[in-house]
């Protein structure tokens, strides 16, 4: 792999990333242009991994195009989203519930044909002129009473959108007053859309809630030898089932996930767990932190996006457990896995080498998909967050540097302490030592830039100009992004791959991940289509008339 | 079932929406907004509505759809949006150069009661907006109205912004194609030109929703309204406005500031709804109708007696918006299929009585709900089962759990394409939609017939 | 099952053709007369080969279709069918007053060697053809080629008959649509007139077999090419035949009489054969492709680079006829879908060697048959199985017992409506025939895909 | 329904039928209208129901656009089409093959699915120059080793096609020598198109066949103790289904069909039937007859088109058997059926009485579906046989005086002699006379006129011209015919009733069928959608421009 770490196509050698910069930034009013160079950087990676500090987790500017949604749109949309026996009821006029309704491709699969499933229904309080004015917390008591009468659910869950703050309908004392009433939890999110600067505020209320309200109330959790809760994986496409395949076959029990298929049970079990694995690291960090400061829960950073990072994931957790018999479980697995990611990969390879991809999307996909451009030989030459945080651009060992500006200041931090009863080291500090002796790490992500080649360009919140421009400047073999910005890419003749929602795709993580997703690339940099655009006359346009006309 | 929540028994709801059959306001702004040549939609709130909108219409059109916000944050909707819409004007100009900015509210800026007028003013004398350039504005807080709605008030803002008169009557027609698909807008124009009528069609969004893959994106395609065109819709001898909803507030707001007469029909949706708009635009015209045209026509009507055996009588449950619903009500009554259930999420006085007077003679009762949503819908179907669903996207979960043939058609379909590039309007469209329904119902029939009435010729 | 008796297992026929892909010359010959203006077909042989075609073509255009016939009693069979010809002949110019009779042979009259011209001469010098009135005739034996054969003699029989030129070259190019629908031939005639070339079109149905439904029965209504405009054709400037083996004939007879110089291409069929259809019209008439153009085929292209996954690599197995089969192989192919069984039962030399180029890069082996049956074409499938069918109404049997999806496509289609009316050549036309094939194949993975995979944005 | 047996629609009684006659022969040549004027009858029904002798059964006149088609389609498509274990080759070019290809809506149900169907494949020898050149024999027979080797059929039959007869195959000798080769039974039709004047001849040619080589070959016919055939029901849109369901109620037993959801064992076994029943007069009488002299099987003419007509026929097959038990049945049958058909009939009736209908169609069809149109009150103005002979229009007694002219003369007429073993006369001389003492008539059908209206307008072999003169004359509310008809009718805004294919309906016969046909005639001659043919404009194009224009 490391060969393929700098970039090697001379077309992308000859463009000097500064001038690039430069010419994205040109343009733009002065005060637009200093708040974006911070945020648009050339890739400088040290020793130590060192990179260069990057803006991120900022305002995006008014009139600028961006790919950022909001808090609502985080919190309820990506996090809850996914959850399918809780009544997620969107407290505000009816858009936001329309809007976030199954529109994510996270698959859900109930034990039974019996089992709760309300992902395939919207609910809303549908907020009037006269709630906006006298105020929704009668209306929301209702909905509450009217949902609970409907399908008596095990838990309902209240979402604020934009207005319900600013009118000041207390979701909370309503969720309270209903849990007491009608018996069943019911916990409320101030997810207005307004807070924060991007999704990243309403993941982190939404994990507050869940981990306050949820996780801790049920002991009889999956049973098993290795259990392992796992954080950040949201099952787009079926990635989770991907990933909890292998895991079975590697004797490894999942006793949640967050949020990818999961139930409120697991959620409500997630503390029985023995290691806290994470996937997003943006979207979760903090639920693993919080989960062993009150429960003693190691966590450690893992990526299944990817067939060699996926190895490498399982042998990291067999060595977190120390058992012989489970890391000679993972070798099996992975050795009867490979074979056919190698036999696809090198088919795909040989059509794919050399090309170049770039990946702007979300809070660590625009990382994890480049190994698996890597993987079939195309380079990233550039990329960057939604919304990520600089950490997830420098790695943790810039959390300490990181100032907490107005807007984070405003997304509520839980002060956590050791559960009086529940609380058990799954390590002693002894083990931990000896781990990170053998070269394990605990709490590790250095981020996506150390692991981006040199000179590359890393672009925070990029915004529709950029890319276009990028795009003109480096005419990539693809683009990967959102739905918002894939037809405007492809009217450019650039194929363009969704990794919010894989398009019709997926799943891509895991071993099975991998071959699809290759075959996927492979799809659409070597597609004839794109060859056709231009008609005939318009490749040449001469005129030999064969025929005078009289 | 994937909708295996949804009880047979109706229970009253007088507070939770269930899904709807309607969204928010600002998504008609913004796609009507999108009908202007060279206009970038603007939403004053947060990045959210912003982002939704786009998402929505995108995965519906399968095209760019640009527009920007002003991301508001906790600060802005403390202290009001001013100083975030007047940086956005200035950076909108600068950096993506549209013609037009037409800004539209949302629940948020609503709440706290910006006035977008007065901004703009400041945007202007700050010196944000080129010569040349515009800011319009409409209103359009979520939490009143619909979608439709908002269509219409964006609408009403290009009269509102950009009509005038000088007295002088031009020798041409106002024409609001209504909350329609590209496709439609362009067949609406098609048909007044082959009648030879000059005419103003706003908006337009034809050859912008609906361009062509040339290798070249360009953000502001050919498509679209030209402010030239609009300043000249006060000078219109009429104004024809399709779908009562969205196009009759602009059309009596031409009517009142410049006298512009108007006629405001259905949605030119079946051969009866066309032939009133063929007539009318005929008559405010004063021209003859070409026999082109009663080809198309007589075509479509050779469809419904040639396949009049497989309409008759069927069962068809409906959602969508108030206009869309009573012409299309109005076609397969017209052709003798049985409208039953229907629902819109848009609350529309007149619209139950209108259904009723086009079903009065569809022999069984027809359930009519304004507004009601695709919970109710469902659990109407339950109790009173349909040969045919015709309706958005989402009544597919609706159509797989109780196995009834979906003909897409509405707002938004995401799961199929061609509702942009052919239209549903006109006679055209007509026989589109006959086909459509048509092979919904063979289909169905040759799944289910028995081997021994398998039939070759239908 | 509808086909339960057909085996797996491939034997060798040499005698047993069993459910053809292919009919007799009669029928094209018949159908291509339709396509002159005040025409009558007729049939020289018994009564039941003009009911047969009759009934044929009506149940495939749901229009009327009129022909005459020599009515041969066992009598004639023996002593020859002048004097039923000529009888007939006065019959139809009295009673049904056609300008022309188009005269088509059948397998009786050829075997017993009814010499055409000679009665037909006959009839004229017994005064039983009125003056400005024509008899024209084709040989159209059954035992030979087929129906596309009798298409190709009658359009020549055109030429033949009609074509003059006075050495004066007109500004105009003979188009030659092919044996296509009335929808095809106008979409053909549109394509020329947005490129401002002016045309003969022959044969031409469009007016004829997609007529409007107006509560009039004209028998000879205003569709059809004109005696006149058929006189004109030796004096084109050239002549673009679509179809080589539906239009080669009739263009290089205009060739070899006239030096109208002619360029023969494939059937517009998807945007390759399209895009060379109009350049050879721009690069013959020596003019510019209007924009109008690119943006339809902008659009075309639009579908294939946004749904190409939908596309890419499925297998389709199709039955037609070969200038069909070429054209529309072409076509998938070009959006890499994976045609895999291709049959007609239509012998053309050629015919393989050209697929086996256009599939030259299909990564699996491609079954080719010319001439092969439906029965052949079910084996290869239940050998080989397909994702998509692409063919006439009688694949519907084939559909139901392997549980494929169908498009149909081509001739005849007995249980659908549309292919009169809506064109699946030129760029309009592969939009449509892309949105039969993707709701064919969405439509089954909406009915096949487990609940948690039931995508609601496709 | 005597009342209903007079026109009492003004506008039908102001019309002169002498008049229209004369219209409809003003245009023709001189030598057709002397031919046609034989064949358009004026009704007039006399006492002991004589009526005016019609011309039928003659050649069509060439150049005249005829509703015929030929010997093949009457042989090949009517008779043997709708048999399912037979493997039918049409030996000939390939259209004919094609065009007689599944296009009756001849319906059939195999017992089970391991069962004989061929009815949905089409076979032919697909004749080529060479063939018409050097013979077709040697290609005939190995077509049918090949469907041998392929299908293991009970039985092949083969079909000649117009130049099959020219050429000189001999088709029964092939038929002959493969027979003993395969060892089942092969059989050919000598039915060349050009045979005869109309499909008739192959009706004759078909029948003759089927009672030549496979009647009486299968001594275990069904049991029952009231058995009897079915003949000329060839089970189009289901006919044949409801007629068996009202039998099987009664307990009559349906030895064999001809030839509607037949099959070949059934047909071998007709001869141990105890009644031959008529349905198509036209296309079967002879085989009746035949049946009656060679086994002794009586025939009666029966008519399930109509409930009233079904009723009649159900007692006259009891009256048949005299069999109390039987008679009691057959009304406890009646009873239980007739309510819900006189409940729609006159339901329907409030909307169709008075309204004018046409029938011209078929052989029998004509005349029975009258019955049919009487029951909800609608009047036949004019009807006629497409390929009917006198006795089907004038009734049986004009038999004897019906001239045989050379087309009719090239049709063999089999000699039949009473079966040495297996005659049985079903009824002694006795019995018969005591049942025509009765009133019972054996062998009796008085054809369509005595049955129509007075001054009704009857026409044999209608062409296209006068059928649009008719329409445009008369104004009928409906019109039937064929699929070739349907469209010019429709054109004039008259809705068209197709009684061969029954468009896409059926069943019509019995009682069931008759509810069917009730709704589908409401339907059709009460639509709308005839309303809306004309534009607005159309109907008021006076222009009141409301504005000017400069």
């Amino acid at each position: 792999m490391e060969l393929s770490k700098h970039i090697d196509t001379p077309e992308a050698e000859e463009i000097d990333p500064r001038e690039v910069k430069q010419q994205l930034l040109e343009k733009v009013p002065t005060k637009v242009a200093r708040k974006r160079a911070k945020q648009i950087i050339v890739n400088d990676v040290r020793e130590d991994l060192d990179v260069p500090q990057i803006g991120a987790n900022a305002r995006t500017i008014p009139g600028i195009i961006t790919q950022r949604g909001c808090t609502y749109a985080g919190c309820k949309g990506v996090i809850l989203g996914p959850t399918r026996d809780i009544v997620n009821i969107t407290h505000g006029p009816i858009g936001c519930g329309f809007y976030s309704w199954l529109t994510r491709r996270n698959q859900t699969r109930p034990p039974g044909p019996e089992d709760a499933n309300f992902m395939t229904y919207c609910f809303s309080t549908d907020m009037q002129e006269e709630h906006i004015v006298f105020g929704g917390e009668k209306k929301l008591r209702a909905a509450v009473q009217e949902a609970y009468d409907l399908f008596k659910p095990k838990a309902i869950s209240i979402f604020s959108t934009c207005p319900v703050g600013l009118i000041g309908d207390d979701v909370h004392s309503v969720a309270r007053d209903m849990k007491e009433q009608l018996g069943i939890n019911v916990f409320a999110f101030s997810c207005e859309g307004y807070k924060g600067v991007s999704q990243s505020a309403g993941h982190h209320i939404a994990n507050n809630g869940i981990f306050t309200h949820v996780v801790g109330l049920n002991e009889n959790g999956k049973e098993g030898k290795f259990k392992i809760n796992l954080l950040g994986e949201y099952n787009i496409g079926g990635d989770a089932f991907e990933i909890d395949r292998v895991l079975e076959a590697c004797g490894i029990t999942v006793v949640s996930t967050f949020s990818g298929n999961s139930s409120y049970d697991a959620f409500a079990s997630a503390h029985t767990a023995d290691l806290n694995t994470i996937m997003c690291h943006r979207s979760i960090n903090y639920v693993a932190e919080m989960m062993e400061a009150k429960f003693g829960i190691p966590w450690i950073k893992i990526n299944f996006i990817g067939a060699e990072a996926s190895a490498k994931t399982l042998r990291k957790i067999a060595n977190y457990f120390e058992d012989d018999e489970l890391k000679q479980k993972v070798e099996e697995v992975i050795a009867r896995e490979m074979p056919e990611v190698i036999k696809v990969r090198d088919e795909v390879r040989k059509r794919c080498e050399g090309k170049v991809a770039m990946l702007f999307v979300g809070g660590s996909r625009a990382h994890h998909y480049q190994e698996l451009f890597r993987e079939i030989g195309m380079q990233t030459v550039s990329a960057g967050y939604e919304f990520a945080h600089r950490d997830d651009y420098e790695g943790r060992k810039v959390l300490p540097t990181i100032k907490v500006d107005a807007d984070s200041r405003n997304i509520e931090e839980l002060e956590v302490h050791p559960d009086p009863e529940r609380y058990r080291a799954r390590k002693t500090p002894e083990q931990i030592a000896g781990l990170t002796e053998k070269g394990f790490r605990f709490k590790d992500y250095d981020g996506m830039m150390p692991d981006m080649a040199m000179n590359t360009l890393v672009v925070d919140d990029i915004s529709q100009y950029e890319s276009d421009r990028l795009i003109d400047i480096y005419k990539p073999a693809i683009f990967c992004a959102g739905i918002k910005e894939k037809f405007a890419v492809q009217k450019k003749g650039i194929p363009m791959k969704q990794l919010h929602s894989y398009d019709s795709g997926g799943p891509y993580a895991g071993f099975k991940g991998a071959v699809n997703f290759y075959r996927e690339i492979d799809r659409m940099v070597n597609s004839q289509v794109w060859k056709y655009l231009k008609a005939p006359w318009q490749e040449n346009p001469e005129l030999a008339a064969k025929y005078a006309c009289d | 079932m994937l909708l295996r929540h949804t009880p047979k028994e109706i229970t009253e709801r007088k507070a939770l929406v269930i899904n709807p059959a309607k969204t928010c306001q600002p998504i008609g702004a913004m796609y009507a907004a999108l009908g202007i040549h060279s206009c970038l939609p603007h939403s004053h709130g947060s990045q959210g509505c912003c982002a939704y909108h786009r998402s929505t219409l995108t995965r519906h059109y399968k095209e760019p759809v640009m527009a920007a916000t002003s991301s508001f944050t906790e600060g802005a909707s403390v202290f009001g949006g001013q100083a975030n819409l007047v940086q956005a004007i200035e950076n909108i100009f600068t950096i993506y150069e549209p013609d037009v900015i037409a800004v539209h509210t949302t629940c948020l800026s609503e709440t706290i009661g910006d006035d977008i007028p007065q901004i703009a003013r400041k945007a202007d004398a700050d010196g944000k907006i080129p010569k040349g350039k515009y800011v319009i504005h409409v209103n359009t807080p979520s939490y009143v109205g619909t979608h439709v709605t908002g269509f219409a008030n964006m609408t009403k803002a290009m009269v509102d912004y950009f009509a005038q008169t000088n007295g002088k009557r031009l020798d041409q027609i106002n024409l609001i194609p209504g909350y329609v698909e590209p496709s439609d807008m362009e067949e609406i124009k098609r048909i007044a030109d082959v009648m030879g009528v000059r005419t103003v069609l706003f908006p337009d969004t034809s050859g912008v929703l609906n361009r062509p893959q040339t290798g070249k994106y360009e953000m502001f395609p050919k498509g679209g309204v030209t402010v030239e065109a609009l300043r000249t819709t006060g000078s219109s001898m009429a104004t024809i406005a399709l779908g009562p909803m969205a196009s009759g507030a602009a059309a009596r707001a031409l009517d009142n500031k410049f006298d512009v007469p108007c006629e405001i029909l259905d949605l030119p949706i079946g051969f009866k709804a066309t032939d009133r708009f063929v007539d009318t635009l005929r008559k405010t015209a004063g021209i003859n109708v070409p026999d082109s045209l009663n080809v198309e026509r007589g075509k479509l009507l050779d469809i419904v007696t040639d396949m009049h055996q497989y309409f008759y009588g069927r069962k068809v449950a409906l959602a969508g918006d108030p206009d869309h619903l009573i012409a299309l009500t109005e076609f397969l009554v017209s052709i003798d299929m049985w409208p039953t259930h229907i629902v819109t999420g848009t609350l529309s006085k007149g619209f139950e009585n209108r259904i009723r007077e086009i079903t009065e003679h569809v022999p069984h009762p027809v359930n009519v709900a304004s507004p009601g949503d695709m919970f109710l819908l469902h659990q109407w179907i339950k109790n009173e089962p349909v040969d045919l669903l015709m309706g958005n996207t989402y009544l597919k979960y609706i159509a797989r759990d109780e196995d009834i043939p979906l003909v897409r058609w509405g707002f938004p379909i995401l799961d199929r394409i061609g509702h942009s590039y052919f239209p549903t309007v006109g006679y055209r469209g007509g026989m589109r939609l006959l086909e459509k329904i048509l092979d919904a119902i063979l289909d169905r029939q040759d799944r289910d017939s028995p081997e021994e009435s398998f039939e070759l010729v239908m």
